[in-house]
């Protein structure tokens, strides 16, 4: 029993633990946010975000252009 | 064709069976020869005659699998211990397979287990990327006298290595044993995760910590199966910890801490967690609809708004630092992601990096990774009721884990101004993206017209801090 | 939803302050059971009731990050040495930061320097791909307690790891210490360097060698600082050395000669090298403006001849060949080079080694190089008068090799037959291809129709050779 | 003062190698391009030189899109 | 232009000359003063006054390539041993190239043999992935003084590193001496073969192994060379079985068998095998049109049927799974290549795996493989009869090898019921894809409708799989 | 001669075994398509099977396919 009663202690210690640290993320971050909104002209946006994927998302098929070109005949058709 | 075989078949067992009955044959001339070296650089394979050669092709039968499978020793290296190259000494084990089993048939056991393994990652789709070469390390861990995971043989006096040991040692004394892989591929979680929705609404981030309360559910459960069944299960607080954060969901996370408390576990832990990650749209939607009433998986929450790069950028710092003031210990978990994450959000001066990061080096990483985890599938620790019991108890982590997020999600709908739909309370159990998806399918069911995809992003990615906080916190106080 | 939160903390303050407070809780009876393990496995964290657990608990404080920022003393393994994992003995050292300030605020200061370099290499984009993992890495190495860069605990009997180090310290093992990282970053470099503006115009590398002036300089000034300030600066021959490869503006190069020679200022140097290299349009054309008088900026080079296929994969061998007749010690760097170029130039049938080595590779060596490099930003090295002086003594390497450049270039306009426009002179100093743009703009200011970049391509490419050469004859005459 | 002169040295041998050794390979590639002229047959001269870029970076076959593009054409015209 | 460089080059030439000379110069004075180091930090470099710096310069002229090539003694590594960082002591050798030349010449000689080999790599595209990083491995490794291949100075006291090794000497220790790097390949080579034609024509896999006859031939004939020069050739069991496997026309198993059978062939070995590989074009017709009649050439086989994706997934695991029974020894080998090839057949769940091993991964491995085996073309080890005994063995392997193909094809030919045409059999030597392509082509010849590709293919592949078994069977056997 | 005849049961032993191997090989694949062949639904095949090839290669970006049917069908108007 000695041994659960040290993991009941762990389990609040724990629990206590993170929901402490994610409060206080949390604090931060609403006042972080309100900071940061005057200092947003040091890091403009970029117009079109990209963002960095899996390298082997960006290959694409031959098939992906075939269709490509099947609709851009066909628009060039219907044009 | 038949015809060829059998011929074949027949000529060459005729040969075989002969030299392997011991026949003696005619040809009796070069006994009397005296087989001595002919050259200065004769190796002592080259010294004895034929017949040496002939006894060691028919002691070839004593090295099949067959004959490995059948036999009743652990490899030499296990019971007997061994030195490693740089000269520590790993002492020798007691290995007993559950039920007093011959140790081959234990690893023929093992192989069907990494068998269903595969099958699992290959026709049923769970998390392949890791389970795929898990169970294959696992399958090729546990092939007789074929050494893939053995350690090299060193000797002893000169420390020479004589015998390179097996690949997967090398991969495992290279990535796990330094704690280095895990911490690699959280580098590209980091450069894959967009932050973004918990950054627009913080909050949610306290979901992701009320769902960590699975981890510590489970570990008093393991606490709690040990004292019940004392002589069959045996988890001190270190293997406890380590089988709760498979409640995480988070597989680097839990490799990393088990690696560090509980190394024997590895295996066990390893596959529950990917595969209850894979299980996590089966486990979760009854847990769910049962603790959420129909009327608040209706609700409707407000359009997220604009995040800066700004704020993107400087998240991953804040965190960092805040990790940094308070929990040192989750530092490399926490720190990894983040430096991801920062690669990620700067933006084009440094995509070089971090497509790397969330490209090739997390590929290359995560194949070695698995096959390292598989290689410690041995059958000693797996098959015992203590897999049993930390399957029980994954289970049991991922269920409190979602109850935890889902009750902490209602409570936090009563009591915010915004309207907080409680179902994205249980994407804090991370398993990202899977879990948040879960959150919008349920939530799609009660309204066709709420879609709570990004909203549950937020406590999901808050959930991979939280059980790396979490990891920290139990490294720290059970090591 | 502040409620919520405040009403938390509120509880949890409360039972965390108890929990500190060590006050007698109620529950006292088990304080009487004997808490003797009740089972074969039990570790020794399970001996002890919940009480050991709350002091543990308690004692988190003393490890948080604030704890350790006011904290006096360094950590262990820096102080009082350790043993490696290959049973090497590390001796302890006197750890002093300047002024005697604490260890831990010597961190926190620290980390100030760390968040700057991101900054610089974020929002002044200073070289980001080198200085943001730098800068990370020197962040995670100063965190207290958090162990990013620590070494393995290896038990000093046995010999075996009891705890894996931090990941910093095993890239810097693996790749900074064996100086393999700088050869990997080389090799790509290599497949991304074109030298046929070099090979069309052989010459120019004249400039190249000119521009190594800087090194020198710098070296002589390093010895007169120590010479001048004895009590504040202590650089030797080794020292000095490695300072002025600064003025190579390589940065493994540098990397490179600062891990033989002065490995305490490997964070220090790599950082000015890395800063001064992005500084170069802003450190460059105020000196080239002094030194070229406009008339000879105006200077229209004849347009380059074409260089055959063939020429382009005999230019790595021939270097290398001379190299290694003459300068062995730069074989390693040259080398490396060489090898990237000549896979780029051989073209499709290798393309796939020159394709890896400029992407996959160069990327995934950079990410664990710069952050390595990182980890050696300790405040005992970093916070003192020596790196001021490498600082002010960076620029002064980068000007004197401008200088140098432009002043030969100058001559070299006067002896020659063709036309040579002087202001490609300070090219020379690599920083590839930064300098070589610097060149172009300075030139276009003069003459809106003068494009120089190409031509200045050739003493750039070359510096890349003349500081490896300067590299090796410095590792010669000084290791 | 001792330290300095060593410097010195250091200085006029490092400056003098460098110096010594690129005029040399200037010599050697002077020299060598006159011979290598006669060898250009060896390893003739590609088209469209292609340039190892990064990796992640897309690396396309122009090729491809250009016949994409060249079918697309031909069929849209002959539509 | 000519003037500036000769006037330089006068002014230079007279300083250092000068210097060289050792003349007394003018400058007296300090040499009363006694040079103590002037403050606390004094390393021993900075010890005595600039005349040690002179003697140090002059000492260059010791430690150029030309002195190295000139010089009668191997590097002191070599002929005295030493310490790696792990402690092991590797005893000294007597060092002796052929006809008694010194070292320094048979560094030179061997210098022109790896520019021979860059020819064939560059111009004749043999095999130049592999031939060109070997190539030039052995041109770095070659060269006096450079250490590109040397092991770490160890203090052997207190067992710390005095100076890193040559980065040639950690890709080997890393990759090659533990057997990882062509593990790692062979996982490529997994992920990008189609083992379908096989699979839909199981019986062809019989011509893979008569293929397997030429490792045996080599064998064979390297033993009879030893038995009948005895004073010239030395080869004991060991060393015939790694030159037999050149016969396996697979680069990874016979560096594989070669590391750890017969290190000391390993260079020459691994260059027979890839430059026959590239010259099976050259090779194999006469053979294949010697054995195999006009009329036979002509057969045409049957369309292939199609095969399920089960059963492609299925393959490797059968495959290793029989491998596993019955040869053990070989499971290290076929495991990795049929994992490589599950990723591949499994599809889009793992083909970032996949693409990784074929891709990035095997590209990396690639050039650490070639340069590290290139390492190991020392003078004394590839300058000798033995090496020219393995070049001639190697050709016989190959022949051996196609012969036994052929003629096992036209056995089946003859026995089967669908027609088989014996030109495929010589694809199983395996050289995967170019011996396919050769009976394609000689096929051809016969009959231009007749294309024998896929169906070549069978063979093809079940040639490596072949080797890999005859690897296995021999490090059994001889080890 | 004792060597010669040691590698002569190399021989024996190494083509027996290789050949056997190879042998239950081709007998275990004829009796597996047969039994696979009712489990085909289990992975059933897809329509175009992509090959893992060099990552390198193939990497397209969507860009460039755009760009591609811009112009092709820009073209193809004009035409
Ligand atoms: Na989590
Ligand atoms: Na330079
Ligand atoms: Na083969």
């Amino acid at each position: 029993m000695a041994i659960l009663m040290q993991g009941l202690v762990l389990l609040m210690a724990g629990m206590g633990i993170v929901n402490l640290f994610l409060m206080l993320l949390v604090w931060v971050m609403n006042r972080a946010t309100l900071v940061v909104a005057h200092f947003n002209y040091i890091l403009p946006d970029e117009a079109p975000k990209k963002k960095p994927l899996l390298a082997t998302q960006h290959v694409i098929h031959s098939d992906d252009v075939l269709i490509a070109i099947a609709v851009a005949t066909a628009e060039a058709r219907t044009a | 064709m038949k015809k060829i075989i059998l011929s074949c078949v027949a000529t060459l067992t005729l040969v075989l069976t002969h030299a392997f009955a011991g026949a003696p044959t005619p040809v009796q001339a070069p006994a009397a020869v005296p087989t001595v070296a002919t050259h200065a650089a004769a190796t002592p394979s080259e010294a004895g005659d034929w017949r040496t050669m002939i006894k060691r092709v028919k002691a070839l039968k004593d090295d099949t699998g067959i004959a490995g499978f059948i036999s009743k020793n652990p490899p030499k290296y296990l019971s007997e211990g061994y030195m490693t190259p740089t000269g520590a000494m790993v002492p020798g084990q007691k290995v007993k397979v559950i039920g007093g089993i011959p140790y081959g048939l234990g690893q023929a056991l093992m192989i069907a287990v990494c068998l269903t393994l595969l099958y699992l990652a290959i026709v049923k789709e769970f998390e392949p990327l890791l389970l795929l070469p898990i169970g294959f390390g696992g399958l090729l861990a546990n092939m007789p006298f074929a050494n893939v995971a053995a350690p090299p043989l060193v000797d002893v006096v000169t420390r020479t290595v004589t015998e390179p040991g097996g690949f997967l040692y090398y991969f495992f004394e290279f990535g796990i044993s330094t704690g280095v892989f895990p911490i690699m591929i959280f580098m590209g979680v980091g450069a894959m995760t967009d932050f973004g929705p918990l950054i627009a609404n913080p909050r949610t981030a306290l979901l992701g910590a009320a769902a960590q309360f699975g981890i510590f559910a489970a570990l008093l459960g393991a606490l709690g199966m040990s004292t019940l069944f004392p002589e069959h299960i045996h988890f001190g607080l270190k293997e406890a910890s380590s089988i709760g954060i498979i409640g995480g969901a988070d597989g680097p996370t839990a490799i990393w801490l088990t690696t560090k408390l509980a190394p024997h576990l590895l295996g066990a832990i390893a596959v529950a967690a990917y595969s209850y990650m894979a299980l996590v749209p089966i486990i979760q939607p009854p847990i769910m609809k049962w603790l959420v009433p129909e009327r608040e998986r209706k609700i409707k929450m407000k359009q997220m708004r604009h995040v800066s790069k700004m704020e993107k950028v400087c998240f991953p710092l804040i965190v960092l630092l805040l990790c940094a003031l308070l929990l040192p210990s989750s530092v490399p978990l926490i720190g990894a992601v983040m430096l991801g994450n920062l690669c990620r959000e700067v933006g084009p001066s440094v995509s070089r990096i971090a497509d790397t990061m969330a490209g090739p080096l997390i590929n290359i990483v995560t194949i070695m990774l698995g096959l390292a985890v598989g290689s410690k599938l041995a059958c000693e620790k797996f098959l015992n009721p203590e897999t049993l019991g930390i399957l029980v108890l994954g289970l049991i982590a991922f269920s409190c884990g979602t109850a935890g997020g889902c009750i902490m999600g209602r409570l936090m709908s009563k009591v915010c101004k915004d309207p907080v739909n409680p179902l994205i309370g249980s994407a804090g159990v991370s398993a990202v993206p899977m879990a948040a998806r879960v959150s919008n399918k349920v939530g799609l069911e009660s309204d066709p017209t709420n879609y709570l995809l990004m909203h549950a992003m937020g406590p999901n990615v808050s959930g991979v801090i939280g059980s790396a906080v979490v990891a920290g916190v139990l490294y720290t106080l059970c090591k």
